[in-house]
């Protein structure tokens, strides 16, 4: 049981911290908070349904076009709608709640209730270290959120655009002294964000398939772990998501089934209370 | 000046006269639809005084009128409190929770006090849900009338008191000194509190009377209902409420009084519609909040304005809400 | 002799791996105008937030007629009787002119009667010449305006030290005497002690008794205005290499 | 411009009032409404509801219509949540004149409507919401015409786990009403019929049942009876399968429809073989010609064969509804109950009968026949009752 809960724990905060990643990059560049990140994770799920399943594309490719696709949906939006409340963080909240409404019910009038489910691309499952079976499934999707976040982090690192997306996190004046366009800056890394909510929802869609409601607790279980971690830091967000998958795992195996998600909201009572800045964040701004 | 004062009051008391006596000519259905719509009122005014006056946007206004609501009908149903001390409790238990709230994030600032309300609301669902033998889970908890004979025109006048009360405390505090401050931390809280506003207080103080009024509204409501669900605390009620001050004009005092009735009114007429009028809702809601930020108000006031400009006085006085 | 109004103490202010301020001791005594000088991204500013209560400093202590401030919030520094104003003005933009400068006034009498506080307010938006403008939205005002609202602002909270970050930046000549007399005659006046953040030296020559020179975070030099100027340092500093 | 703004106004409230005032101009027909989610999480059901309308509103109106005239369903949405579904009851009544209203599938939004009947005194037929309460109460206006949950429980399912000869149960309800009301019904059967069973709750919004799995496969159960409704059962048979629970254990959905739903072998894969569900409907079980004469005008309006069963049970309830107004010879509320209480009328699930034993939820309820139904190779294989088995348990 503790094997599972641990095993399970992990895999399910590595894609907590996939999912989240996109919110706390969008935060750190641009000081927003993307209501809709979850319905961008569903949408993907939409896409890739329809791309592998209806159109019959190889599962990889349908993935690829979902993440692409939702990407530019992701430009579009912060061109229309988030750049011309830029600096009024109260607008940039409002809109992007009434924007999660609106996709949730586009959703339910395109898709219908009944949740969809892209094909696997893998079958059975695997008997881990001799103590329990494990979907493959899951497994794979481990894998790839893995491959996803090392991803991320080698672009921040080693890429140019990585580079101005660190620097403007860190200080947003200093970098625009330095001459960084944060107004396409910002555009990149809304349209990013959405991108990894995107990867987030092709990965995981296979094992949990996509409604139109299901968006909200994806959305709220990221926005935990950037507050959990801290505002803007990346490393903190997947610290964030590891401790989270682990706490609700263990808490669910030990405590409570039926209270399972309320765990992650005590512990996020407990982090303001006692280190508002996240378990990795910087103490001032 | 005077005399315009003077008119304009007692043209006031003549509207609210003749709303008064409007359900009297109205069949059943109608006078539940003006029942529903002054609950709107409550939750959209009292959600505006937060979002409106203080710039801070709370998700768990449907959370607190759900306290509210639970905590009157969980005394009145399992402790046989009379529904009235209920409601009292209820609005007090939401002022409790909305200062804890209060104080546990909005030193942090603004977007956490929208991540924390959302995570509150959240966490009472999932108490709700699990708690059923108290709660009655989404089956809902039948409760007491706040009338030992059911009239809707009895509800109706309670649901008037209880909206101009909540519009009269909204008016009282953002007229009084408090009012100021209010406005200045939303404008730009660094100035404000370089001129000696306690900008901590003065958001904890908003939040608290915001979520307590919100608890009225729910208690009221649950009592009317007669039954509790956790539809009360939802999201999607949030949502109604956000897009009805939005849609109606935030951070004016007449705006979300317009959308709530503008809004519940036409959500009856296209409930035919089914699933197309939640995506109506917010369809419109997204347009106002990007086009037209004051909502209805803003868009008759601009047009009031340039009426009085190309008039011959040029002097402008000050429009006060 | 008597001890300085306003004290800083070994403050320092670093920001992720920028030192800020370094190690600054400066002092400002009651009823004297000081300036505050030295090239872009000296500290100023910086130095001004610390004091403020925008932030606290990473070590170092400030005080205030004798007593520690350091790290006290900002609205509470304001009520001890130190007002500043913004090198980038921030109006309440949505508020008329003189609901910006009853804000200040009403945090300084809480709880007394509105008459009480709007004849302060009024009188503070006279004493700047906006009163004619006094029903106008703060946003639709002209830059020199707003500086003018932010004085009118800071001399409703009454304050005993009034802080101003760059208040003459585009005015013209004359106006810049009018200016100086202004804010001598707070001084002469009303016995307010200055702490001033200047670039316009000609003004700073003028007006003040004592001037702090910062360069890159610490203290260049400290003196009267005369002194400073011919100082081969500060020139340095100013006009680099 | 201010003359413009006052005549736009002016313009919109003569609008709104003439909208509703407006009387309506239409054939006379007689009028009965039906309660239901169209939209929100039970969206489905809603559809199979729309379906059943339109067959039974057909067939009525081909036999003649109610009282001489001709039937017209008014069809309100409840979205599933019970302040809806009561204000949405009360508009039928007092907006639609509505002589009776019949439908839901939602226990919640049914015990609410239940208290608007009674207070409005309309009758109102429950179609598929299973609590016991809703005739418990013993409302004079109030009918059900489907199953309860301690009909099912007791009827049908502990008795299928006798009749299997299994030994240890698991129970696993969602965190609803429905499902914790009628886990505790199970438990109670369950040991009566002297099986073992443990049982743990699982939240309705989880979609991974990983933990919850582990700890029933330490319990090393023969049957699981998964009471989750929705696609929470489709994430629960899919694990239930990666784990290793089953084959060797039986999952058995409580709930039935979540089992026949469209997208359920997308969902599940080839772990929804040899799952059980429990449902009212089979095609080569069929009860009465009428159920017969259903499938093929079905098949003929909508191209395929009936899926969910829900479809069928509003079809009966209207057809219950158009015999006891008839019978009554009024719409008046009074003779239309009385009516009720005599019905004694062949629909497709068989006799419908009202129980009038007052103190129980037999009270005015018609407990149709259900089936316990196995997916063997994607097809349908009855288990149970034997009466009506098309094949054996296969594990």
């Amino acid at each position: 049981m503790l094997a599972l809960s641990i095993t399970n724990g992990l895999v399910i905060g590595i894609i907590y911290a996939l999912t989240a990643l996109g919110v706390s990059l969008v935060v750190g560049i641009m000081n927003v908070i993307n209501f809709a990140h979850g319905e961008f994770y569903i949408l993907a799920g939409y896409f890739s349904y329809l791309f592998a399943h209806t159109m019959g594309l190889d599962p990889v490719v349908a993935m690829v076009l979902s993440i692409a696709a939702v990407f530019l949906i992701g430009i579009v939006v912060e061109y229309t709608l988030i750049r011309p409340t830029y600096g009024d963080d109260l607008y940039s909240l409002i809109l992007t709640f009434i924007l999660s409404i609106v996709m949730q019910s586009t959703f339910l009038l395109v898709f219908g209730p009944f949740p969809n489910k892209p094909p696997n691309w893998v079958k059975g499952a695997t008997n881990v270290f001799g103590l329990f079976l494990y979907g493959n499934q899951r497994l794979a999707a481990l894998i790839a959120g893995a491959a996803v976040i090392a991803l991320f982090f080698a672009m921040l690192k080693l890429t140019w655009f990585g580079r101005m997306i660190r620097a403007t996190s860190q200080d947003r004046e200093m970098a625009e002294l330095n001459g960084i366009n944060t107004r396409r800056l910002n555009m990149l890394s809304f349209g990013m964000g959405c991108a990894l909510a995107a990867a987030a929802g092709v990965i995981l869609s296979p094992v949990f398939p996509v409604t139109p409601s299901a968006g909200v607790p994806v959305a709220l279980t990221a926005f935990v772990c950037v507050v959990l971690g801290g505002m803007g830091s990346m490393w903190g967000c997947v610290a964030g998501g590891l401790v989270l998958g682990l706490v609700e795992n263990l808490g669910a195996a030990f405590v409570s089934t039926g209270y399972k998600h309320v765990f992650m909201y005590l512990i996020l009572i407990l982090v303001l209370l006692i280190r508002p800045s996240g378990l990795f964040g910087r103490s001032e701004t | 000046m005077d005399m315009r004062m003077t008119k304009n009051r007692w043209l006031l008391a003549a509207g609210l006269v003749a709303f008064a006596l409007l359900p009297w000519g109205l069949g059943v259905y109608h006078q539940h639809i003006m029942i529903v719509s002054l609950f709107y009122v409550m939750m959209a005014a009292s959600w505006n005084l937060l979002a409106g006056y203080t710039g801070q946007v709370s998700f768990g206004h449907a959370a607190f009128a759900g306290i509210g609501a639970y905590a009157s009908g969980i005394l009145a149903a399992k402790a046989g409190v009379n529904p009235w001390v209920g409601v009292a409790a209820g609005t007090l238990l939401a002022a409790i929770f909305g200062f804890l709230v209060g104080i546990l994030c909005l030193k942090l600032g603004g977007i956490y006090l929208s991540l924390t309300t959302l995570g509150f609301s959240e966490i009472l669902h999932i108490i709700i849900n699990n708690e059923y033998e108290i709660t009655r889970g989404t089956m809902g908890l039948q409760v007491p009338g706040l009338l030992s004979e059911y009239s809707k025109l009895a509800y109706f006048y309670i649901f008037l008191a209880g909206a101009l009360l909540t519009l009269g405390v909204v008016y009282r505090l953002i007229h009084s000194d408090l009012g100021l401050n209010f406005r200045a931390v939303q404008n730009d809280e660094r100035a404000a509190a370089s001129l000696g506003v306690d900008v901590v207080k003065v958001r904890v103080l908003a939040f608290t009377v915001s979520s307590a009024l919100a608890g009225m509204a729910g208690a009221l409501y649950g009592h009317y209902l007669l039954l509790i669900t956790p539809q009360i605390p939802s999201l999607d009620q949030q949502f109604l409420v956000l897009s009805m001050t939005v849609i109606g004009g935030m951070g004016s005092f007449v705006g979300p009084v317009i959308g709530a009735f503008g809004l519940e009114i036409l959500s009856e007429y296209i409930r035919a519609y089914g699933e197309y009028h939640v995506l109506a809702f917010g369809l419109v809601a997204l347009a106002v909040a990007r086009f037209a930020p004051r909502g209805m108000v803003g868009i008759f006031r601009s047009v009031w304005e340039r009426r009085r400009q190309a008039a011959v006085h040029p002097s402008l006085p000050a429009e006060s809400p | 002799m008597d001890v300085a109004l306003l004290q800083g103490r070994g403050l320092s202010k670093r920001f992720g791996g920028v030192q800020a301020l370094e190690e600054v001791d400066f002092e400002v005594q009651a009823g004297t105008i000081v300036g505050l000088i030295g090239p872009n991204g000296a500290g100023k500013t910086t130095l001004f937030n610390i004091v403020a209560g925008t932030f606290p400093p990473s070590s170092g202590v400030v005080l205030f007629g004798g007593r520690t401030i350091t790290g006290m919030p900002a609205f509470r520094i304001c009520r001890q009787g130190i007002a500043r104003t913004f090198q980038v003005t921030r109006p309440f933009g949505e508020m008329t002119c003189l609901e910006n400068v009853a804000v200040a006034a009403v945090n300084r009498h809480p709880g007394c009667p509105k008459e009480q506080w709007m004849t302060l307010a009024r009188e503070s938006l006279a004493a700047v010449g906006l009163e004619a403008l006094k029903d106008t939205a703060a946003k639709h005002l002209n830059v020199v305006q707003k500086k003018r609202l932010e004085i009118a602002r800071s001399l409703a909270t009454e304050p005993t030290l009034l802080m101003l970050d760059e208040v003459l930046g585009g005015l013209n000549t004359q106006e810049i005497q009018e200016a100086i007399g202004f804010i001598r005659r707070l001084r002469d006046d009303r016995g307010l002690t200055v702490f001033w953040i200047e670039h316009v030296m000609g003004a700073i020559m003028q007006a003040t008794e004592k001037v702090i020179v910062l360069d890159q975070g610490r203290v260049l030099t400290v003196g009267p205005p005369r002194e400073v100027v011919a100082d081969e340092r500060v020139i340095h500093a100013y006009l680099g290499d | 411009m201010k003359k413009r703004l006052f005549f736009l106004s002016v313009m919109t409230a003569v609008v709104g009032m003439a909208l509703v005032c407006a009387p309506v101009y239409a054939v006379d027909t007689v009028k009965i409404g039906v309660v239901g989610p169209r939209t929100g999480d039970a969206a489905a059901t809603g559809k199979a509801f729309e379906e059943g309308i339109q067959l039974a509103t057909a067939y009525v109106n081909a036999k003649g219509g109610i009282l001489g005239k001709p039937l017209e369903i008014v069809f309100e949405d409840t979205a599933g949540a019970p302040d809806k579904a009561a204000s949405g009851f009360e508009r039928l009544v007092t907006r639609d004149k509505v002589a009776m209203v019949l439908g839901e599938s939602h226990s919640s939004s049914a015990l609410a409507e239940i208290e608007v009947a009674n207070r409005l005194k309309v009758p109102f037929v429950v179609v598929e919401a299973w609590a016991d309460p809703i005739t418990a109460k013993n409302y004079r206006y109030v009918f059900r015409a489907g199953p309860s949950n301690s009909g099912v429980v007791k009827d049908t399912i502990a008795k299928w786990v006798v009749h299997e000869g299994f030994k240890k149960a698991y129970i696993v309800a969602e965190n609803t009403d429905w499902g914790l009301g009628i886990a505790e019904i199970s438990e109670a059967a369950l040991k009566a019929a002297g099986v073992s069973y443990a049982s743990l709750v699982t939240e309705r919004k989880s979609q991974d049942h990983y933990m919850e799995l582990a700890k029933i496969k330490e319990f090393d159960p023969d049957v699981v009876l998964a009471f989750i409704y929705g696609t929470g059962l489709h994430y629960f048979v899919a694990q239930a399968g990666e784990v290793g629970l089953t084959p060797k254990a039986v999952v058995l959905d409580g709930a039935g429809p979540p089992s026949l739903w469209p997208d359920f072998w997308t969902n599940v894969g080839d772990y929804g073989n040899l799952e059980c569900f429990v449902s009212s409907m089979h095609k080569q079980v069929e009860l009465t010609p009428l159920a017969t004469q259903y499938r093929e005008a079905y098949v003929k309006a909508f191209g395929q064969a009936p899926t969910d069963y829900k479809s069928r049970s509003i079809y009966d309830a209207i057809l219950i509804a158009a015999d006891a107004v008839n019978r009554a010879g009024a719409t008046d509320a009074e003779k239309v109950v009385d009516a009720l209480e005599s019905t004694a009328l062949l629909v497709t699930r068989g006799t419908a009968r009202f129980g009038t034993e007052k103190g129980g939820p037999e009270y005015h309820q018609w407990m149709p026949p259900m089936l316990v139904i196995q997916w063997q190779n994607k097809e349908q294989v009855v288990l149970y009752p034997p009466e009506g088995a098309t094949g054996k348990l296969k594990r």
